[in-house]
This record gives C-alpha cells, structure tokens and sequence, in this order.
C-alpha cells in the first residue's frame, strides 16, 4: 500500500518488475479475477476512492457520473458473484445516484456551493475521512512495533515468579469465565460435542504426566485399589478417551500378557 | 539500601521485568525502606543509560516507563528468531485500530461511519485481547454505546510515550487535499 | 558481519531471546552468512561474561544453553515489588484457565476454536509462572501441539482437592447454558 500514497495509484499486479495500474482495456478478465480484486476492497468508500485514484483525479473534483458509471460496473459484477455482500455496495451506489441526479437538476438562485445537504459535498467529506484512517492505518503499521521490529532485552530471574505481582483470583471468577464462554460458544454452535466427565479428564492429564516421566506404564500402574470401583472406571474411561484422542497406545505382546500404556512421544 | 547501590538495584529490576517499570513502581522495589525520590532514580537511570552506550541493549523511556531494548541494528539477526506470530495484521484490522487510536475515545459506531463498513466483532476482541484498546466508558447517546481507546500497552509496544507521537499524515500527502482536513484531533474531544 | 561484532550480536540475542540459547542456536543467528566457529563463539561468550563483572545481571550456562540472570543478591528487592497490590487477571487469562480447567488436557488450537481469538503466548506463560498450568504431553496431529493441564498448585491455590470440585456451571448460570453439564457445545472442533 505504501505504493499508492506515492504514486496516487494502487497497483494491481507487478508486471516485470513495474506495477501495472490500470488494466488493459483489450484484456479479456476471467470474472474470478475481478472477484479477486473486489476482495481486496474494504467497503465501498475503499473501492471508491480507488476508481478515483486509478485516473489520478483529485477527490474534491471527482467526475459523478464517471465514477458513478465505473462503480456500478464494479457492483453489477459484485452482485453476481457476492450477493451476500453487496449491501453496503448498494448503499453507496444509491448514493452515488443520487449525487448524479442532483448534478442533472438546474441550480436554484437560492442555492450555494455550502448547502449542507448537498449529496456531493457530504460524499468528498467521507471519501477524504476515509482516505485519511486508511493512510494513517498504513503509517501505523509502518511504526516499529514491539516483538516484529524491536525486542525487550529481558534476563531471567529464576526463584522470582512472584515479580510478576499475581492478582488473586476467586473461584466463582473462573467459573463465570468458562459460562461466558459457554453462552458465547452456544451462540455460535454449529453441532455437538460431548465432553468427558471432569474426573476423567483430569485423570487424563494425570496418565499423560506420568508418561512424560516414564514413557511406558503398565495398566496395574494405573489402577490403584484404594480408589475403588469408580476409580477404576474413571482410568478406565480414561484411557479409552486417550487412546481415541491419539495421546498414547495400548500394547500387549501377546494375550493375556500385561498391558502398556505407552506415550506417543 | 543494603550496601546495594541504586544503580544496580534498577538495573537488575529493569532485566527482570516483562514490561516497563514507572518511577512509582520502581520505588515500590524498596519496600519498607526508604524509598529513593524521583531525581535519584532519575540520576541513576541517567548514569545507566551511559553504561550501556556500546552495548547491545539500551535503556528506553516509553509511556509506561522505562524498559531495556535490544537495539535496532540487530533487528537483521533477530529476525529469524522473531516472537510475533501474529506480526500481519489485515487491512480491517489495522485501519479499527488508526479509527482508535486517532480518533479517541470513539464508539463502534463512529468507526464504521468512516470506514463505510460493519466492524468485525472479532477485530475489536483480538484488538481488547492485546491490550491494545479498551472500553473507557460509554457515550451518551441511545445505546449507550462502549467508547474505544488505546493504552498504555499500545503506546509501550509501538514505542512511544505519548499519543503526539502518532504519526501524522500531512507530510505524505502533499497538495491534494485541504489542509487543515488533516489536522487530527487526538485526545479525547467531540 | 556487517560491521556488527560477534560479541554485540551475541548479547542482543541472548537479551531478546526467552529461552537459554546454545552454540548450535547461536551460529543460526548468522544466517546464510559464514557462521562463526564454536572457538569463537566460546571467546566472544566468555568476553561478554567479563563485560557484566559488577552489573545486576550476569551470564550463566544452564542445560538449555547460555542466558541473561539477574544476580541472586537482587532477590529481596525483586520480592518487594510483588506486595504491589496487583489489578485483576484480563478476561481473556480467566477464559484461557478455565478452559484448560474444565477441558484438560487442551491444546491451544482448542482453546482458540472456542474462544474464538488466539491465545496470548504472555497468558499461557504467566499461567505456566503461577505454576497452575503445566504441559502434560503432545497432541498426535500435525504440529504436535503441547497438551495444557492444570496442576496441583492450582488445586490448592483455589482450596479444591479434586477437579471435581470445580463448580458445575448450571448451578450458578441458570439459563445460559446447556442443562447436560458436559455436553460443552463448540463452534469448531478439531
């Protein structure tokens, strides 16, 4: 983009190393091609003020009906292949109607350049709004920014974990967290999954824990008998759930022989 | 101050800490003791910078205190080892956040006025979860909608102290528009 | 080496990197360019070493490599700065814990499928600080991300003995969710 504050025109392709402009009236566009270009517009002021730059007009003297022509040529095409997005396109090409007609209409000798109402004049106001967030965007990325440009010099402070000045956080806080991000999920939910009861996912950590120490462990390993029936189903399900997920492998040497649980690593 | 002197003591904390350190927090290092005024941590900080004139690293100020930075000449040999994975930002993203950051305080409202285009939810939620922007209040107008702002955070990562230090367009643009249309208003009025 | 001496690079690289760097991680720096031998490399270390005699860092060989520490004998001023009445925790750290909480072991693709934004490499970091979270194993998909668990440091700190008594959403959002507990919903999982 730095391109287009320089030379008042955005390029849409680089040709042998020189940008190309405009296209070429004789070239034949496959319709895909515009739609790729449309893509590349932010909205309709966007695509405006592109038509406008590509003829290297000044905003404030920009030809209505010209523009008007070139901007429907683009929504007629956009209508086609983007319906879906097309309103905010629509929006502005009504407005662009409008301002076409109000040129064709006589001048009153009540009016002047300053009506307040004047369609054109509110059009050039936001095309020269927009023009400036869009160039200010574009210098804002250009500042050096932390971790992509520049690097904090930091050295370690081992046994200081707390220099980080941790906040207390209270149960019900984490709580009211994970509902939100249910509420927000189901909002956007598409399907169903059903998730393991917590014991067993905790179980799951823990098997997963233990084979990052060992990376085997036999399934006795696992089973503890003070925990009772439902501890055993819980490794149980456990396992099951992690061997579905890919986390480790169950291996038996023979029937009947005992069996591993082996880490995927 | 234990036989530790000033200097050593700000420069130790300086390393240690993951964002920059304000005259207030810096005298928080001294607990119970007494702590240094301001023109002594300032002297110290002074003296601290000159120490590491020559090196690698240098002493910055930026909006939220002062910070070690590696220095710019190296950003060639970091490159590789960069930490940002997430350094592109899309052109939606970057212009919600010009709208912001020279517009504030400014509601969702006003920046798709502008833009001529619906803000993306997740935009703003990417841009919040950088703490970048944040909500500091609500206008009064039906809806009451949230106002926008930057913070600190986006002053310290963009390397500046104040938001006078955004850049300003005038001088790219040369003749083609009026010019006082470029004159941003940045703090908080309208 | 464009100038830049050996020893220079060395110590910016060693500041900005976040993990210990070793010899073969040192001569990548160089890119492309003719690396620097292990002699060399070792020379420019140990001369850098002697540069930091007197200062609040120091460098030090740890397993992992060669990194920047503050010196022990800083500790108590470090400590000091932690009675720093600290703000709250972002929305976004509380969602990230509660869903490796609730979901463990998650990856971070998981976490960001629901909640929509990607995860802050500073929150897993800090989280992994406060010892409440740890990397449990590798997901067997492409990448092999790391699994998150909470530990038991966690379970403590937050007075439950199991993770089962973490508190049923139901109880407490009446409406908003889902009355099957685990039938947790999620836009797109893996």
């Amino acid at each position: 983009m730095i391109a287009y504050v320089n030379q008042g025109e955005l390029a849409l392709a680089t040709v042998n190393g020189s940008p190309l402009t405009k296209i070429p009236e004789n070239l034949y566009i496959p319709p895909d091609a515009l739609e790729v270009i449309l893509d590349s517009f932010e909205g309709p002021l966007d695509l405006l003020l592109y038509l406008i730059r590509r003829q290297n007009l000044d905003i404030i003297r920009i030809d209505v009906s010209e523009i008007t022509r070139q901007y429907m040529a683009y929504i007629d095409l956009l209508d086609i292949v983007r319906f879906e997005l097309a309103a905010e396109y629509l929006v502005m090409a009504a407005i662009l109607a409008e301002v076409k007609s109000r040129a064709l209409l006589p001048r009153g000798p009540g009016d002047n350049d300053e009506d307040e109402n004047d369609p054109r004049a509110e059009l050039i106001r936001r095309l020269l709004e927009y023009e400036k967030i869009k160039v200010s965007a574009e210098l804002l990325d250009k500042l050096p920014r932390l971790d992509r440009d520049f690097q904090i010099a930091s050295a370690e402070a081992p046994g200081i974990n707390e220099f980080l000045c941790a906040p207390e956080v209270d149960l019900s806080e984490l709580v009211i967290a994970f509902g939100d991000l249910l509420a927000r999920v189901k909002l956007s939910s598409a399907h169903q999954i059903e998730w393991e009861p917590l014991s067993t996912r905790q179980r799951m950590s823990h098997v997963l824990f233990l084979l990052e120490e060992r990376s085997e462990l036999t399934l006795s390993d696992l089973f503890t008998s003070d925990e009772g029936r439902a501890g055993l189903v819980v490794s149980f399900l456990a396992i099951l759930e992690m061997v579905r997920e890919g986390l480790c492998a169950l291996v038996q040497v023979a029937p009947g022989h005992q069996i591993y649980v082996r880490s995927m690593n | 101050m234990d036989g530790l002197n000033l200097k050593y003591i700000l420069e130790g904390a300086l390393f240690a800490a993951r964002e920059p350190l304000n005259i207030l927090k810096m005298k928080t290092l001294f607990g119970d003791q007494k702590s240094p005024t301001e023109g002594m941590l300032r002297d110290a900080l002074k003296s601290l910078n000159e120490d590491y004139e020559g090196h690698a690293v240098r002493l910055v100020e930026v909006a939220g205190g002062f910070r070690f930075q590696v220095s710019d000449d190296l950003r060639p040999y970091l490159a590789n080892s960069s930490h940002d994975s997430a350094g592109k930002y899309s052109r939606a993203t970057l212009e919600t956040l010009a709208m912001i950051a020279y517009r504030q305080p400014v509601t969702r409202g006003e920046i798709e006025a502008v833009r001529g285009v619906a803000v993306n939810t997740q935009i703003v939620r990417m841009l919040e979860e950088r703490e970048w922007i944040r909500v500091v209040g609500r206008k009064e107008v039906p809806g009451r909608p949230a106002l926008f702002a930057t913070t600190t955070k986006f002053l310290d990562d963009f390397g500046m102290k104040t938001l006078d230090e955004l850049p300003l367009i005038d001088s790219l643009i040369p003749v083609a528009v009026n010019k006082d249309l470029f004159n941003y208003e940045t703090a908080n009025h309208e």
